[in-house]
């Protein structure tokens, strides 16, 4: 078995990675594709952990399983609507570079 | 289990029978109205259950305790529901010249869907989905008018800060789960001690925890520094669409705020108390810093908006009942006042005139209506007695006094201090609206009251004044929903 | 008759039908001045019926309230409002603020008057100026500390429209700087009234209740709260170092409004320390004598130090209600009932003294189209009647004996020397700056030759509705002038119960 | 009778009110002159009823009736009146001197047109609340009527407002005089906390002066007569009666001759029963009245303006009543006499008639020529044979001529300063400054007398007498300058008028007869003294004032000329109090007005600046670009956790 702390350090690096993603990519569909990667690094905590606690407590915790189904449709939806806003925002700007899109400061 | 989710199933259905109902009729104000009709009857529900106590929600007792009917659901699905009702009545006007309208509603059903599930949950996983019902459904609504260049630009802002923090809460929703065990907040606490003495190190691991939920969180109540989005996103949406996110929206952030920090995290308080106290202060001061300097109104109500969110966090360090009673008190008429505010801007957007504040010189020759209320709103928000922003202010800020008072900690004191001194930073942008209505000169030509905004203005503002002047059901109302959020603290 | 029915809430609640109404005229706004008269007369004339009875048959003003009795209170009411807090609706008059409370509806009515010729939007000018009043008299009757605060700021805002909209050259400037300034002294306020609520614990903001309790409270609570207050309190006063609002705001108000402002506005800070600070906070009031007496002092020197170098009349009338009002807190910070006695009264002379000095500046600016001295000159060759009002006022503001001020200068100094002495000395400097200012201005002014840098081809004197306020308050500082003790009779019993927890003074 | 004395102001206020509030048309009787004369008359009567009842051993102290005016804490302060030979002298003369003033003015004002009514008013006024003062029963009420006989003198002086230097010095009078009323009052207010009351009953009752701890009377009394120093134009602060001659001559008359200055002598004796208590203060007091007598005297010496001569003659004449009060209480408190108040009290009655006529004769002649300076006039005195002779009257009256007023009154009060020489040695000092002001006094007086009425006219008038309504008057007032002075042989020294009313303080029986007196006046070589160098003053003056081909110019070179323009500058006492005022108040108020709008208001300012400017700057981090949003995002989450992690648990707070 796999110690718990590996997982750990697995979830954070993809997390790390998304989020640095996040910060520094221009394309926004990339961003997008980042935004899904820092889900999943949830994701595999809250199986990682449903395992674990089955394991500490004896009994079959399901929660986190039935958590990550959750997220896995909400970030579908999110996608979908993301890629819908995308391409709006293409439509009035010509671009979807994310930097460039930033009439609303100050 | 199902009775106890009757109401959001009718609003999911009329959700989805709204955008075929958008090619049957030809006069598209039969859509709000239609939209009105489960959010009327469930704020009726709610009013006779919660204020008048003329009926009893069916009670969850079978299955595992995903969401929980009480009064303090109630109270927050009570705001959200108005602040829907408000929205959708405002809209037809605003939105008159857009296609699609039916999605527009139902999206806005579904937004009040996704809150009030949060309100009713008592589970993370119900929390979390509920957040993300909410929150892509005002992605989409803040992109509405797909016209303008800011919608589009405001929506995708939204929509990448948005996904982030969601990650980020789900996240942090995941370590709670392993530090923990479980997902059901109320069984957090004593679970977390547990863990704590048996695992060492583990205490961290919840600190970084609640650090991101405060970040997730945060976002969605336009906490510093988690609020950049905000501004940004309110001018850019369709108005009444800012309102519903300043107003409902951000209150949804609090419900869950409220329930995981007193709730659920409870027996950490020590760790993050200072965290959030400072947060607080922070927000409220660079909201009200940064609104002075606007001179677009939106922008302005969504930096006041920031200003009140973090009124509204210095709850959570405080966390009495009584503390809470104020923050749901503040929760509630702040959803009259800030939408009532932004239905105004909307109504002068309707009639061609623009969000800058010098548009509204002269408003009070113009428009006497649209100027006395927007300056009721405004000096409700500025906490002018005896406006309803008095009242809940008065509420809020007392709690910090009443906490500090011996033997409680006395440096919440200065969360009362900071609350009052930004109320009398924030009464100087305010005014200036103000002024430039009643005291300068613009152009002459009346200003004609869109008749449904007008209708949503006026509910708004008899609620402002009645909640200012005699509150006391309300009021009770906020306490005793506040010790059933807190009964749940095993 | 007049028991049975709730005289001070019907008398609150006159100026604010009036003001609807006024609001309400539409286009027929020519008549709103009459209807602002009609109002504030009407709660004049009951508040002059509240007095008769008050001072000729107090059991039966009170019949039924034994309770409300045996604090000096008459016409007492008291109804809940907002159980689940203990906010109730109590409001009624004792002797410190029935002659404050017959004060205001005086100086409102006469305020309409004196407005008669405005015709730049009438309706919301005196529509505002009647929801004033209803905010001024409630904070003189309100015995529960959230009406108190209430009514205390719904003063704010009619004021801020006055300023802003019907205010001279600065008004944007001065209109948001009044708001603000007060406002930010009313939360102190507000935070020292929550503090007294909780550390009370009884459930109730009902002051007579709090006082009760919180006269037992530790010595740093009392402390702190007292602070709060003073500063809150304070800064309508004004005191020294927090009166920058206030020359800003008088010169800047329309006349009217500098007279309510003067006369009414900083009445409150003043009443607001005797009714609510000092009677609760024994101990903390004992720690902050010197702090108040020094204060007292330096608003009163250095008010008065400023007027010498005012060139506006008006300015200078606003500086020396920063020195008079010193003379209330000086009298306050001795915490003896001769002290106290004479701050209120002295509260009530200045009210009465600093109308008509602002009503005389707003006819010289009115007539002249200026206020600046070194632009008048030898007025009262043109102007003698004005002149004669100007110079009874300032008479009666630098404490000529006979007038209404000298009583509450002569006992504030009686009172500063019972208890520190010798100190005596330097608030009586001001008394001589006091009449340096007041004469050199009226010197330059009034007297001497024209300097023809203004129109005096065309200068008329007084019209009648402006001496007839005028003349009014003269009469009054004249009549209290001479027999003080019509006024000091009330107020001595009332101080003596308000600082019965100093033990017998 | 008594009980009536309350009346006395009351008709003068009474033609007050008719003056001032009658219609225009309805008023006239030559503009409110009859309703003066009136009131005055009126007043008059009833004074001559109470002196008469005084004179008769009557009198009123502490127990007639009493009107309540405040009763604040335990303290109670009542109204009453106060008649005794002290009020009396006083009320005699008010009435007298009023009377007459207010019968010139009918002539004097008549040029005056519609001003007239105001003056009335006024005068009126003025009469009422100075019989008020004279008859009052306690400190405060004494106060209150104290002020408003400023307050009139005031109005008064700048009856000619139009004037700046009228208005300037109707302001100076004032402020100067409020500064010593300022004493008056924390003196008052020292009493009244020792005593609890503030009537004279109280006070100087044995229980009252025996409440008052010994350094604190020295204070109290020594705050009151800082009152009398005001009021009485006393050094340092006698430069306002000097420029009060810019009123109207019949209000320097009756209020800056007769009455209102009189008041602060008169306060002085009221307090004689406190006085004596304090020997230090008695001394302050006759120090004061010294060098005011000799340097007013000295001042006069130089001046051209006629009416300023009289005004700093009044000075010093009031310096020598201050000098015999402070005298006096030495006597009182060791020789067990009442020689010094009597003579103080006798010269202040004397006075009072022969310093209105002069100054009513000097009225008259401004009348006639339209002019104050004495160095235009000259040569009137066959025009003017009244005037003239009236006024010759009045200056050997104040010269200290036998038999005139002047000589008994002067004569008993320099007796009386070198008596008490005996008690501290320096009264013998103030004695000799005496001596040297009588001089003084008789030269400046016929100098101003031959400058006027001898020689040739030195500019171009059209001189006459005046008219009958003018002339009726100094006559009268010419006769009681002259006979007056008899008033020491109808009753014990005068005592009859005025050591009476401090019977209480001495224990010497001092029964004199006529003959005694005279004997002993003329008996006692410092009497001749005084006569020798009065008549000396006379022929000086006379020498180089009148004997035509006297060089004057050597005044004006060298040591004297350099003694001269001090004189002439008044001893630059005024300019100092102008550059004190100028230069140090009011620059002192400038620099606090710039302080308060830039520090004070600069501070307000500057948080409210401060507030817009900082949202101005962190607006700035909202650049629009969104990662820039999450960057902060991530930022704040760091920063928050390690905030958490290692500072938060320090607990600090």
């Amino acid at each position: 078995m796999i110690p718990i702390e590996y997982w750990l350090v697995f979830s954070s690096l993809l997390f790390c990675i998304g989020a640095y993603g996040v910060l520094t990519r221009r394309n926004a569909i990339v961003v997008l594709m980042c935004i899904e990667i820092m889900l999943n690094s949830a994701n595999i905590n809250l199986v990682m952990f449903s395992s674990y606690h089955s394991v500490l407590h004896g009994v079959v915790d399901p929660s986190g399983y039935v958590f990550t189904l959750f997220t896995i449709a909400i970030a579908a939806a999110e996608v979908a609507v993301g890629l819908a806003i995308l391409l709006s925002v293409y439509r009035r700007y010509q671009t979807i570079e994310i930097d460039k899109i930033s009439i609303l400061r100050w | 289990m199902l009775n106890a989710f009757m109401p959001q199933l009718l609003l999911v259905l009329f959700a989805l029978i709204m955008p075929a109902l958008d090619y049957m009729v030809k006069d598209k104000r039969w859509l709000a109205f239609v939209a009105l009709t489960p959010l009327l009857g469930y704020a009726f529900a709610l009013a006779s259950w919660t204020l008048g106590g003329y009926w009893q929600p069916p009670s969850v007792e079978t299955g595992v305790p995903l969401i929980e009917v009480n009064l303090f659901s109630g109270a927050f699905a009570l705001a959200f529901v108005a602040v829907g009702i408000i929205v959708a009545l405002s809209s037809p006007e605003f939105i008159r010249n857009e296609r699609n309208q039916g999605e527009y509603y139902s999206l806005i059903l579904l937004a009040v869907t996704g809150m009030t599930v949060v309100a009713l949950a008592t589970d993370l996983i119900v929390l979390f989905v509920g957040l993300e019902i909410a929150g892509i459904a005002s992605f989409a609504l803040s992109g509405f008018s797909k016209k303008e260049r800011r919608s589009a630009e405001a929506a995708t802002k939204y929509f990448i800060v948005g996904g982030f923090s969601s990650a980020m809460t789900l996240f942090a929703i995941s370590l709670f789960y392993g530090v923990s065990g479980t997902t059901e907040i109320a069984a957090m606490g004593p679970q977390m001690e547990a863990m704590f003495s048996s695992v060492d190190g583990i205490r961290s691991a919840a600190t970084l925890a609640t650090v991101m939920l405060i970040a997730g969180l945060g976002f969605k109540i336009a906490a510093v520094p988690f609020h950049m989005w905000a501004p940004d996103v309110y001018e850019g949406a369709p108005t009444p669409i800012s309102g519903l996110l300043a107003a409902a929206s951000k209150k949804m952030g609090v419900a869950a705020m409220f329930k995981i920090f007193l709730v659920g995290i409870v027996v950490t308080k020590t760790d993050w108390e200072v965290a959030i106290a400072v947060i607080a202060v922070v927000t409220m001061t660079v909201g009200n810093l940064i609104a002075i300097s606007q001179s677009n109104i939106k922008r302005m109500l969504a930096y006041s908006s920031i200003a009140q969110a973090g009124y509204i966090l210095i709850v959570l360090p405080i966390g009495t009942e009584y503390a809470v009673a104020g923050g749901l008190f503040h929760v509630l008429t702040h959803a009259f006042m800030k939408s009532g505010a932004f239905m105004v801007v909307a109504a002068l957007t309707v009639r061609g005139i623009g969000e800058s504040l010098d548009d509204f010189r002269g408003l009070g020759k113009r428009s006497p209506f649209l100027a006395l209320a927007m300056m009721l709103f405004l000096l409700s928000l500025a906490g002018i007695p005896p406006l309803a922003g008095f009242a809940s202010k008065f509420v809020l800020f007392s709690s910090a006094v009443d906490a500090s008072i011996d033997p409680g900690p006395s440096w919440l004191v200065w969360l009362a201090v900071a609350g009052v001194l930004n109320s009398a930073l924030s009464l100087y942008y305010y005014a200036r609206v103000i002024k430039k209505m009643y005291m300068e000169k613009g152009p002459e030509e009346r200003v004609t009251v869109p008749t449904m905004t007008g209708a949503a203005i006026v509910i708004a503002l008899v609620m402002v004044i009645v909640l200012g002047i005699y509150f006391d059901a309300v009021l009770e109302l906020c306490r005793e929903a506040a010790g059933s959020l807190l009964q749940a603290i095993p | 008759m007049i028991e049975d029915i709730p005289i001070l809430s019907l008398i609150i609640l006159l100026p604010f039908v009036g003001a609807l109404a006024s609001l309400m005229l539409g286009r027929r706004e020519h008549l709103a001045k009459w209807v602002a008269l009609a109002f504030s007369a009407a709660a004049f004339i009951l508040s002059l019926l509240v007095t008769y009875e008050f001072v000729v048959d107090p059991y039966s003003a009170s019949a039924g309230e034994i309770d409300g009795y045996s604090n000096g209170y008459q016409f007492y009411e008291s109804h809940v409002w907002i159980e689940s807090l203990g906010i109730n609706y109590i409001v009624g008059l004792d002797g410190i603020s029935l002659p404050l409370f017959v004060l205001t509806t005086l100086l409102c009515m006469l305020s309409v008057i004196f407005s008669w010729d405005t015709d730049r939007r009438p309706k919301e000018y005196f529509g505002l100026m009647l929801v004033l009043e209803v905010g001024i008299l409630g904070v003189f009757v309100a015995l529960d500390y959230f009406m108190f605060y209430i009514f205390w700021e719904i003063v704010l805002i009619p004021m801020y429209f006055l300023i802003g909209i019907w205010g001279g050259p600065r008004k944007d400037y001065a209109a948001i700087k009044f708001f603000i300034y007060t406002h930010i002294a009313s939360l102190a306020m507000l935070l020292a009234i929550m503090a007294m609520y909780f550390e009370a614990n009884i459930g109730t903001f009902g002051m007579e209740a709090i006082a009760g309790e919180s006269i037992y409270f530790s010595r740093g609570m009392q402390l702190a709260i007292f602070a709060a207050m003073l500063f809150g309190f304070g800064v309508k006063l004004p005191m020294v170092p927090f009166h920058t609002w206030l020359p800003d705001a008088h010169v800047e108000a329309p006349t009217a409004g500098s007279v309510l402002l003067a006369g009414l506005l900083l009445k409150m800070g003043g009443y607001g320390l005797i009714r609510v600070a000092i009677p609760s906070l024994p101990s903390g009031a004992e720690d902050m004598v010197p702090v108040m007496a020094v204060i007292a002092v330096a608003s009163i020197l250095y008010g008065a130090i400023l007027c010498l170098a005012q060139d506006d009349l008006k300015k200078m009338v606003a500086y020396s209600s920063i020195s008079h009002m010193g003379f209330v807190l000086l009298g306050y910070s001795t915490l003896g009932e001769l002290g106290v006695v004479a701050g209120v009264f002295q509260m009530f002379a200045h009210g009465l003294v600093t109308a008509v000095l602002f009503m005389m500046c707003g006819v010289v600016q009115h007539k002249c189209g200026t206020r600046l001295i070194s632009l008048l000159g030898g007025l009262a060759r043109k102007m003698p009647i004005a002149a004669t009002l100007i110079a009874i006022g300032f008479l009666a503001s630098l404490g000529l004996p006979g007038l209404v001020s000298f009583a509450a200068e002569f006992m504030v100094f009686a009172a500063v020397f019972f208890e520190w002495g010798l100190w005596i000395f330097l608030p009586m400097i001001a008394v001589a700056v006091t009449a340096a200012y007041y004469l050199w201005a009226l010197q330059r002014s009034m007297f001497g030759p024209m300097t023809g840098k203004i129109d005096t081809w065309h200068l008329k004197d007084v019209d009648w509705y402006e001496g007839v306020p005028v003349a009014v308050l003269i009469l009054l500082i004249a009549l209290f002038g001479v027999f003080p003790s019509l006024v000091f009779s009330r107020i001595g019993p009332a101080v003596e119960i308000a600082l019965r927890a100093f033990g017998g003074g | 009778m008594l009980e009536y004395a309350w009346l006395i102001p009351v008709f003068p206020f009474l033609a007050f009110l008719l003056i001032s509030l009658l219609p225009k048309r309805t008023l006239s009787w030559e503009d409110g002159a009859g309703y003066a004369i009136g009131g005055a008359a009126g007043a008059l009567v009833l004074s001559a009823l109470v002196i008469g009842d005084v004179l008769a051993g009557n009198t009123m102290v502490g127990d007639g009736p009493k009107f309540t005016w405040l009763v604040i804490a335990n303290l109670e302060v009542t109204f009453g009146i106060w008649v005794d030979q002290l009020t009396a002298v006083m009320l005699l003369v008010v009435s007298v001197v009023g009377t007459l003033v207010v019968v010139y003015s009918g002539g004097y004002m008549h040029e005056e047109g519609e001003k007239r009514r105001r003056y009335y008013a006024e005068i009126m006024l003025f009469i009422s609340v100075m019989y008020g003062l004279v008859i009052s029963d306690n400190y405060l009420q004494m106060f209150i009527f104290w002020e408003l006989v400023g307050l009139c003198s005031y109005l008064l002086i700048g009856f000619w407002y139009e004037k700046p230097s009228a208005a300037s010095a109707a302001k100076r009078a004032f402020i100067v005089t409020r500064v010593g009323d300022i004493m008056f009052m924390a003196g008052i207010i020292i009493l009244f906390k020792y005593v609890g009351s503030l009537g004279f009953d109280n006070l100087f009752g044995e229980d009252g002066i025996a409440a008052v701890p010994n350094d604190m009377m020295i204070l109290a009394t020594a705050l009151i007569f800082g009152g009398a120093i005001g009021k009485s134009a006393q050094f340092p602060l006698h430069e306002w009666l000097p420029d009060a001659m810019e009123g109207p001559t019949t209000v320097s008359a009756l209020i800056h001759a007769a009455t209102m200055v009189k008041a602060g002598v008169y306060l002085t004796a009221r307090s004689y029963p406190l006085l004596v208590q304090a020997p230090e203060t008695l001394l302050f007091v006759a120090v004061i009245g010294g060098v005011t007598a000799l340097i007013a005297a000295t001042v006069a010496l130089a001046a051209s303006d006629i009416k300023r001569v009289l005004a700093y003659s009044t000075i010093s004449q009031l310096g020598y009543m201050t000098l015999a009060l402070g005298a006096g209480g030495y006597l009182v408190v060791y020789a067990d006499t009442a020689g010094g108040y009597s003579a103080a009290l006798f010269h202040l009655m004397n006075h009072a008639f022969f310093k209105a006529l002069l100054f009513l004769c000097a009225g008259s002649v401004i009348h006639a020529v339209g002019t104050n300076d004495m160095r235009l006039m000259g040569g009137l005195g066959k025009k003017m044979r009244i005037t003239s002779l009236t006024m010759l009257v009045g200056a050997i009256a104040i010269s200290g001529v036998p038999p005139l007023s002047g000589f008994w009154s002067k004569d008993e009060v320099l007796a009386a300063v070198y008596n008490a020489g005996e008690f501290d040695s320096l009264f013998f000092l103030l004695w000799a400054m005496g001596i040297a002001t009588a001089f003084m006094t008789a030269f400046y007086m016929f100098r101003m007398w031959f400058m006027t009425f001898a020689g040739k006219p030195r500019s171009d008038y059209h001189a006459h007498e005046s008219p009958k309504l003018m002339t009726v008057p100094l006559m009268i007032l010419a006769v009681l300058a002259v006979s007056s002075g008899f008033a020491l042989f109808v009753g014990d020294g005068f005592g009859v008028f005025a050591g009476e009313s401090i019977a209480g303080l001495y224990h010497g029986e001092h029964h004199e007869s006529a003959v005694d007196i005279l004997a002993h006046i003329f008996g006692d070589p410092l009497t001749y003294v005084s006569l020798v160098l009065a008549i000396a003053g006379i022929v000086l003056a006379y020498r180089i004032y009148c004997v035509p081909g006297f060089d004057r110019t050597v005044f004006a070179t060298g040591t004297a000329g350099r003694f001269q323009r001090a004189l002439q500058n008044r001893w630059y006492i005024s300019q100092f109090y102008d550059d004190f005022a100028v230069k140090v108040v009011y620059a002192f108020s400038l620099v606090a007005d710039a302080f308060d709008r830039v520090v004070i208001d600069g501070l307000v300012n500057g948080f409210a600046f401060l507030g817009a400017r900082s949202g101005n700057l962190l607006r700035k981090a909202q650049s629009g670009n969104v990662q820039r949003y999450t960057t902060i995002i991530v930022v704040g989450l760091c920063l928050l956790l390690m905030f958490m992690l290692y500072i938060a648990p320090g607990g600090w707070w």
